[in-house]
């Protein structure tokens, strides 16, 4: 009896956490549009304009090009499938939750790819060039920050001693790990790769449908309706996955780890909502800061990400003293 | 009662004879397959009777299977010769009294490649190589056409020089063993020489060696000694082609290995094992090289037997029981394999008329059967498996590695390189379209497949006596 | 006993062979050949799967055959049993599929001998226990393969790769011969037993190494080895491809593991730096020159060259643990390699197959002439996106899975006591990474460019379904493909005798974690469950369409394009094949392509159509093989003038060797 | 007799071989290279005779025979008709000059002494000295063959070397007859495929020389 309480306890852990990402994310997104109005003087959208748009695209009818296939209808669930159950995996308020273990930090990452991968090729159903320019510029995208982020989990894991989230974030949180140049390299390439993978400037802008520049709006051009609410929802959430991470990995503190009682997971509530809340600050602060870049520039960018995780593993050697 | 050892002998003389008597082209290519089928039924009859030895006329483990391998690969060429010359008859290159000259000398030759396996006086090999030299000289311009009669001549001079060359390292191991023997015929018998080697004098010995080598090693055909060779192939008749590749080139080289033996008796001769390997292994790769540039398809081959050449003194130069047991092997299923490539070759330049590469094409549309022959036996003669000319580069390589790496790089580049021309060429001639006339091939494709089917056998499994033979043999090479 | 069955199915391959030339004269053959060799392959199947889950002891079977005092020594290990489970199961499902497919052949006399005989090749490398009946076998392999590389002579093209792969597979083999040579020392001990039980020293031990490497490498698909597959694998019938890159790339890896790690015994640390710098290489490289590819045949070989590094990734990661005594990483990265094995003979079987349909019906192989098959393919398109996704490494799906586990044994890596080794790992990761990533950009192309879209040519508006056979044999290995994703546990289970009797260790056993997940090292470590991922998956995926179907609208309206607002109703305005790797050409065509663009564009108020012409070369045609070609024909017309002396000329050569000779004899006194 | 008087007049005979090879060498009209080869081929069988004389052995005689009628009379004789009637009478051109050709015929006539000299004492001094001879003219016959490009002086050349071989062979104490009737058996037929082929030659190219049988050398037409 006791042991089916404890399961079911742990369920509903899991299922506050799944439907804690889907809630928090349109308002990050809010959040992020209002500060970037702020900034640039104008006064935005309300906080809540992208529940309101959410809403609004799934009660629209779908509009499909004569010859979209099953795929082209598929891909969105598909989508926000996987970036819906990566972020729900990813360690938010409390670590160690039910099915935390079914997947670690590379496998997260591979689901993101997943749902990339479905995404670009509904982008080339259609047949059109905007589809196919905005897939082919997202894999390029994504082949140059895979080995980047592939090294940022590598020192993280070296740290740590484990791929699996909940183990890092208790590590961190309890040993006294200290201040390593190593982290904050991989901090900064982590960034640098959330910032890619997350299509904002200075790789892709968001708000554009500038032809020549844009990436992920290309891709999803011809969709509409609930299938775009489905990929808007997606991206939503992905911009939330990669907060988490970035708060999972680099600032666990008011977690709740071993101790899981109420407190402690109200502590660990609040702490990640003012960790998303400060990230969601910092993105459009970041992004008014810069230009958006060329094309043929972001193998730099991304090399820069690739250099600085590089070195945040050779450095690990240096300090740790393998 | 004739012995077996009698009759390879008389009855190739007998043949001769007759042969040259008879004017009828067909009756005689039917008494040469008559006399050729004879002596290779005397020659496997060796098998059944006791070892013999005089000091004139030996058989022992290292003659008693080239004897038969000898005698059956001219029976088979005769069967093969039979039907081809009908044709070469009807296309005017010969006519009926050369026919009967062709005969003749196919038999005289024969008989004296026996002689000279079935010596053991010194003296009497050298005679026996020499008269089947001649007896080739004289098939190889047959055709008498200015590029046939350039190619016997070049043969014939090269030849000359290697005969006298022979002859003088014969006189001087005869010089060195008769302080030893005593003057006479025992200090000419082989068997008796290797017994009194380790007293003879070194320095006049190795002195020998070095003509011989440079003497039967011109009939071997090895680079720098080759030069009659590729000619010499080319332009005579195919079954001489054949026979001159499968066999005689064999039968110097026995001589040759004869010597060897002797050497390899007394330790304190010059190291001739060094010299065989670098001969060998010059006349590998540049054969390999000259395989590229080849446009005439007997050519062709007849560079792939320099090659072979140079494989085998090597094998026999790296010595060892490995080593020599591959050389054996080799030589055995060179002959096999590169008579019966000539066999094709001679089909395809009898249905397309021509012997030109370039003509050549599309074989495999055009001719399955015969594309299907001819890859065999090219895949066969490359050294590739499950053929037998495999088995013995296997072990050649792998042992020469262990033992001398950079030999056996040196082997193993100039195996590639052959190989590469091979192929190259081999798959021109078998794929894209055809060319040239599609005729029917006239003449028996029996002993084609018949020797391949032996190469492949020896690739999957070998004959124990062979084996034993072999490797006695390979006990005596040193 | 089932060394013995395996031995049988031999023969009856062969039997199969010999009758092939027979039948190969009646449209019927076509589908008794291929049913007989199914059927064979099926029984060897079992025989293997039999021999491995019941975890029998090797057997040995020694024939009067081979090499005269060694005789054919044939043994049957879990090693060879996993192999086998391969090969047979690539050959049947390549069985099965060409009894449909095959009924095109046209030139059957040049298929159906061969076939067989090279599935009887295939069988007889892995159970081979002495070098030379390995050797036989390993050549006779190439041999039938080389003929049915040939099956469409015509095409100049194919003569080529019919040339290139005879030529590098013979090489390979010389060079598997030499490492043969060195273990069995110059006493010839030919057989596998009399080489376990003698151990070289180091340097003979890395020499080996190195000859296998290049030896089987060569085979498998190793830069710069690799040239001759790109060329082979698309020349020949689609299900002969699919053996070749499924199944003879996994062969020449048992030679390489069964060298290796079976009979040189331990490995020298800085030999796996080798093995892991080649292999990390091999799969950037390898899958770079995919994206480069317009035809579709070429692309999936070019692919396999990837997937053979990322394999050789995870066999140099054991090597290095194993160097160091650390047996549960080495057995770990082991396990990663032979499951990638299994999963690539899946995957890359099923997309040869795909790409065989698509040949079929378009007659195309071309990517540019296709477009839009989805909706007239739809079953091939559907299990053809299987193996996309499985190849992309792509959870839930089995690529991923072995990759995963491939990524865990680096990240053991840095435990190593090497500096070497230590640098090394992370950059293979990182690599590993990078070419898992182009591999989903590739894949995308692939499918995007082939299936998706508007059709480009008449070609691919008329393709029609293929036939059931085909779609069986498709169905087969994607199925294959899932449960291997979702099921993993069960494969590496299976593959525990086989880890166990090579590095001494094995995985943990997987069979009974909960829920089906898998635990490389320990679950505080990391952990992995394709079953939970792929049900939270469709629960998630299902709930939202669940929900907004029912909540909000299902409406649905078809319509035009709307492209921004241009739309173009030209074909050619689709993103092309070559236009979506554009951008990956550019960023790596500096350094790893020798991209020559050419634009011609037509000054304006000129009429002419503007050309645009991209050129990619391998660069190991450029600096490898090509000057090679020309050196050895330059040597070849050097040495040439030989041929055209005076007899003069050629009396002084003999003359001169004789006084060399003599001169040597008078200096030996 | 006495031992060294015997050993004395071989050596004389034997030496005035080779200096008739060097004559040969050295010879560049064409009649006066067969004169020369008739006096080597006398200096042969007078040695051989000698030979058959201090050996006791009559066989030898024979050879001598062989050697004087055939190489000393009928050979010179028939050579000198088939040159008279090809009408090539007149002066040889040399491939290389005289000069270098002679300093290569030193150098051998030393290479010959310092092969055989040190063989052990095994072998007696006449026969070692014998051989050394006999090595040195079978060379220079060699270097002649390769220095001429006249067919007719190229068979002259051959014969040369033969005659260092009959040299040797009679040195060799006690060597049975039966290769003596094969050297004579095989310069026999030596001599008639030769004249087979210089009358084919002729036939066919109105000239022996060699070199201009060369251009039909089966693969030349298609060179590069």
């Amino acid at each position: 009896m006791a042991m089916t309480f404890h399961i079911a306890l742990e369920l509903i852990g899991q299922a506050i956490q799944m439907l804690l990402v889907l809630a928090v994310a349109p308002l990050v997104l809010g959040i992020t549009r209002k500060v970037k109005a702020r900034l640039l003087r104008r006064i935005g959208p309300p906080l809540w304009q992208p529940y309101i748009d959410l809403w609004k695209l799934m009660h629209k009818e779908a509009v499909l090009a004569h010859n979209a296939s099953w795929l082209y209808r598929a891909a969105p669930y598909l989508v926000f499938a996987t970036t819906w159950v990566g972020a729900a995996l990813v360690p938010t308020y409390a670590t160690s939750l039910m099915f935390s273990w079914s997947a670690d930090i590379i496998a997260i990452v591979a689901l993101l790819a997943t749902g990339r991968f479905a995404l670009a090729l509904a982008g080339m159903d259609v047949g059109t060039a905007f589809g196919g320019i905005g897939s082919s510029r997202e894999m390029m995208i994504a082949s140059l920050a895979e080995p980047a982020m592939l090294l940022v989990v590598f020192s993280v894991a070296l740290i740590a001693g484990t791929t699996q989230l909940s183990t890092i974030a208790e590590t961190f949180v309890h040993a006294s790990i200290g201040l390593r140049v190593s982290l904050g390299l991989a901090m900064f390439a982590f960034v640098f790769v959330a910032i890619a993978e997350n299509a904002r400037i200075p790789i892709d802008n968001p708000a554009t449908h500038l032809e020549l520049t844009m990436v992920h709006e290309a891709m999803v051009l011809e969709y509409s309706g609930r299938h775009l609410a489905m990929i808007e929802a997606a991206a939503a959430l992905k911009l939330v996955l990669y907060f988490s991470l970035l708060a999972c990995l680099f600032v666990p503190f008011g977690m709740a780890t071993t101790d899981k009682g109420l407190a402690a997971l109200a502590i660990g509530f609040g702490s990640y909502l003012a960790k998303v809340f400060v990230l969601a600050v910092l993105l459009p602060v970041g992004e008014t800061a810069v230009a958006k870049m060329r094309v043929f520039r972001y193998p730099i960018f991304l090399g820069g990400a690739f250099a600085a995780s590089a070195l945040a593993v050779f450095l690990l050697f240096v300090s740790r003293g393998f | 009662m004739i012995s077996p050892l009698h009759a390879i002998l008389l009855i190739p003389a007998i043949a001769v004879v007759v042969l040259a008597l008879i004017p009828g082209y067909r009756i005689g290519a039917i008494l040469n397959m008559l006399a050729s089928g004879l002596t290779f039924m005397a020659g496997v009859a060796l098998l059944v009777v006791p070892r013999y030895r005089s000091d004139v006329l030996i058989i022992d483990d290292f003659n008693i299977y080239l004897v038969i391998l000898t005698t059956f690969v001219a029976f088979t060429t005769s069967i093969f010769s039979a039907s081809y010359i009908g044709h070469e008859l009807e296309t005017g290159r010969l006519t009926p009294t050369f026919l009967r000259f062709y005969h003749a000398l196919y038999q005289a030759m024969i008989g004296a490649m026996n002689v000279a396996l079935v010596a053991n006086n010194i003296g009497l090999l050298w005679v026996g190589v020499e008269v089947a030299t001649l007896s080739t000289v004289m098939m190889v311009g047959i055709y008498r056409t200015p590029a046939a009669v350039e190619a016997a001549w070049k043969y014939f001079i090269l030849g000359s020089v290697g005969i006298a060359l022979a002859f003088f390292g014969t006189i001087l191991v005869y010089l060195v063993a008769q302080e030893v023997l005593g003057e006479g015929l025992q200090a000419m018998a082989w068997d008796l020489m290797v017994q009194a080697s380790p007293k003879f004098d070194p320095k006049l010995l190795s002195l020998a060696f070095v003509f011989l080598l440079v003497g039967y090693g011109t009939k071997v055909g090895l680079a720098p000694f080759h030069a009659w060779l590729p000619d010499a192939h080319s332009e005579g008749p195919t079954p001489i082609s054949a026979v001159l590749s499968g066999l005689l080139l064999n039968v110097a080289l026995y001589a040759l290995l004869r010597f060897k033996i002797i050497l390899a008796a007394n330790p304190a001769t010059l190291n001739v094992g060094l010299i065989m390997v670098v001969l060998g292994l010059i006349s590998l790769v540049f054969a390999a090289f000259m395989l590229y540039r080849r446009r005439d398809i007997k050519r062709l081959f007849a560079y792939s037997s320099i090659e072979h050449m140079g494989i085998i003194t090597f094998a026999f130069g790296m010595g060892g029981p490995l080593a020599n047991f591959a050389g054996l092997l080799h030589m055995t299923m060179h002959s096999l394999t590169k008579s019966a490539i000539f066999f094709a070759v001679g089909h395809i330049a009898q249905v397309k008329g021509t012997q030109r590469l370039a003509d050549i094409k599309g074989l495999s549309t055009s001719h399955p059967v015969l594309a299907v022959g001819l890859a065999l036996g090219v895949i066969a003669i490359a050294g590739l498996p499950p053929f037998g000319v495999f088995t013995s580069e296997f072990m050649l390589v792998s042992s020469s590695f262990a033992r001398q790496p950079w030999l056996a790089v040196v082997l193993v580049f100039g195996l590639i390189v052959a190989f590469g021309a091979l192929i190259l060429r081999l798959q021109d001639v078998l794929f894209g379209e055809a060319s040239g006339p599609a005729g029917e091939v006239k003449a028996t494709y029996v002993p084609l497949f018949l020797h391949l089917a032996l190469v492949l056998m020896a690739g999957l499994w070998l004959p124990e006596p062979v084996v034993r033979w072999f490797r006695a043999v390979a006990a005596q090479l040193g | 006993m089932s060394a013995c069955i395996g031995l049988w199915c031999v023969a009856g391959l062969l039997g199969i062979a010999a009758a092939g030339i027979v039948a190969g004269r009646w449209a019927v053959g076509t589908t008794l050949i291929y049913g007989a060799s199914l059927v064979a392959s099926l029984v060897g199947l079992a025989a293997a799967l039999w021999h491995l889950l019941a975890g029998a002891a090797p057997e040995t079977l020694s024939l009067a055959l081979g090499l005269p005092g060694i005789g054919a020594i044939f043994r049957l290990d879990a090693l060879a049993a996993f192999f086998l489970i391969v090969a047979n199961l690539g050959g049947a499902v390549a069985s099965l599929y060409a009894i449909g497919y095959g009924r095109h052949d046209t030139a059957r006399l040049r298929v159906l001998p061969y076939f067989p005989a090279y599935l009887a090749g295939m069988n007889l490398v892995v159970l081979a226990d002495d070098a030379f009946s390995f050797l036989v076998a390993w050549e006779f392999m190439s041999l039938s393969s080389w003929a049915l590389v040939m099956a469409n002579h015509r095409a100049p093209e194919n003569a080529r790769a019919g040339y290139v792969y005879l030529v590098m597979a013979t090489c390979g083999t010389l060079a598997l011969l030499l490492a043969f040579g060195l273990l069995a020392g110059p006493d010839g001990g030919y057989g596998f037993a009399a080489m376990r039980a003698h151990h070289p020293d180091t340097f003979t031990g890395a020499l080996v190494l190195l000859l296998a490497l290049a030896g089987a490498g060569s085979k498998a698909g190793l830069v710069p080895l690799h040239v001759w597959l790109p060329l082979a694998h698309p020349a020949a019938p689609s299900h002969v491809s699919a053996l070749m890159s499924g199944v003879m790339t996994k062969i020449a890896i048992y030679g390489f593991i069964r060298i290796v790690f079976d009979l040189v015994g331990e490995p020298v640390w800085w030999s796996s730096l080798i093995v892991l710098a080649v292999a990390a290489i091999t799969a950037v490289v390898g899958i770079l020159y995919a994206l480069m590819q317009n035809d579709l045949k070429r692309l999936l070989a070019y692919s396999t060259v990837e997937n053979v590094g990322i394999i050789f990734i995870g066999l140099g990661l054991a090597l290095a643990f194993r160097a160091s005594h650390m047996d549960l990483p080495a057995a770990l990265a082991l396990t990663a390699a032979l499951f990638h094995v299994f999963n690539h003979s899946l995957f890359k079987s099923l997309l040869f197959f795909g790409a065989g349909a698509v040949l079929t019906s378009t007659g195309e192989r071309n990517m540019e002439h296709l477009g839009g098959l989805i909706h007239r393919m739809p079953k091939t398109a559907a299990l053809f996106l299987v193996g996309c996704a499985s190849i992309s490494a792509l959870p839930p799906l089995n690529g991923f899975v072995s990759e995963w586990l491939t990524f865990q044994a680096i990240l053991v890596g840095p435990g190593l006591p090497q500096w070497g080794l230590r640098f090394m790992i992370p950059t293979v990761g990182a690599l590993l990474a990078l070419s898992a990533a182009l591999a989903a950009a590739c894949f995308v192309k692939a499918y995007g460019v082939a299936f998706l879209g508007r059709p480009r040519t008449p070609q691919a508006e008329g393709a029609q379904e293929v036939d059931r056979f085909s779609l069986a044999a498709m169905f087969i290995l994607a199925g294959l493909c899932f449960i291997a994703g979702v099921l993993p546990g069960l494969f590496i289970d299976m593959l525990g005798p086989v880890v166990k009797d090579i590095v001494g260790a094995r995985m943990p056993v997987q069979t009974f974690l909960p829920w089906a997940s898998i635990v490389p090292i320990a679950e505080t470590r990391s952990s992995y469950n394709g079953l939970l991922i792929l049900l939270f998956l469709a629960v998630s995926g299902t709930l939202a369409a669940m929900f907004i179907h029912r909540y909000a609208t299902r409406a649905t309206r078809r319509s035009d394009i709307w492209d921004c607002g241009y739309p173009d109703p030209s074909v050619a305005a689709q993103y092309s094949s070559s236009s979506f790797a554009m951008p990956i050409r550019r960023v790596f065509g500096s350094t790893v392509f020798m991209v020559r663009e050419t634009v011609d564009m037509p000054r304006p108020g000129e009429m002419r159509a503007a050309h645009f012409h991209v050129k990619v070369l391998d660069p190991a045609w450029r600096y490898v093989y090509g000057p090679l070609a020309r050196a050895v024909m330059r040597t070849a017309v050097t040495f040439n003038q030989l041929q055209f002396l005076t007899i003069r000329s050629y009396l002084t050569l003999v003359f001169a060797t004789l006084v060399l000779l003599l001169l040597v004899v008078a200096a030996w006194r | 007799m006495t031992q060294s008087f015997g050993f004395d007049v071989a050596h004389l005979l034997a030496g005035s071989m080779l200096v008739l090879s060097f004559v040969l060498l050295y010879q560049d009209r064409i009649t006066a290279v067969l004169n020369v080869f008739a006096l080597q081929a006398i200096a042969l069988s007078l040695s051989v005779a000698w030979q058959a004389l201090i050996q006791d052995s009559p066989h030898l005689l024979v050879t001598a025979g062989i050697a004087l009628v055939v190489k000393g009379i009928v050979i010179p004789t028939a050579l000198h008709r088939i040159v008279r009637r090809l009408g090539i009478h007149r002066e040889i051109e040399d491939v290389i000059s005289a000069g270098p050709t002679m300093l290569t015929g030193l150098g051998l006539v030393a290479l010959s002494i310092l092969l055989v000299m040190p063989v052990g004492e095994t072998v007696s001094v006449l026969v070692r000295e014998d051989l050394a001879f006999a090595l040195a003219v079978i060379l220079l016959g060699l270097l002649m063959m390769i220095t001429r490009r006249n067919a007719v002086t190229q068979i002259v050349g051959f014969m040369s070397l033969e005659n260092g071989l009959v040299l040797a062979a009679t040195g060799a104490k006690g060597m049975p007859l039966v290769v003596e009737f094969s050297v004579a058996f095989s310069i026999l037929i030596a001599f008639i495929v030769f004249g087979v082929f210089v009358f084919r030659i002729r036939e066919r190219f109105d000239t022996v020389d060699v070199s201009a049988l060369d251009q039909f050398r089966g693969e030349r037409g298609e060179r590069g």
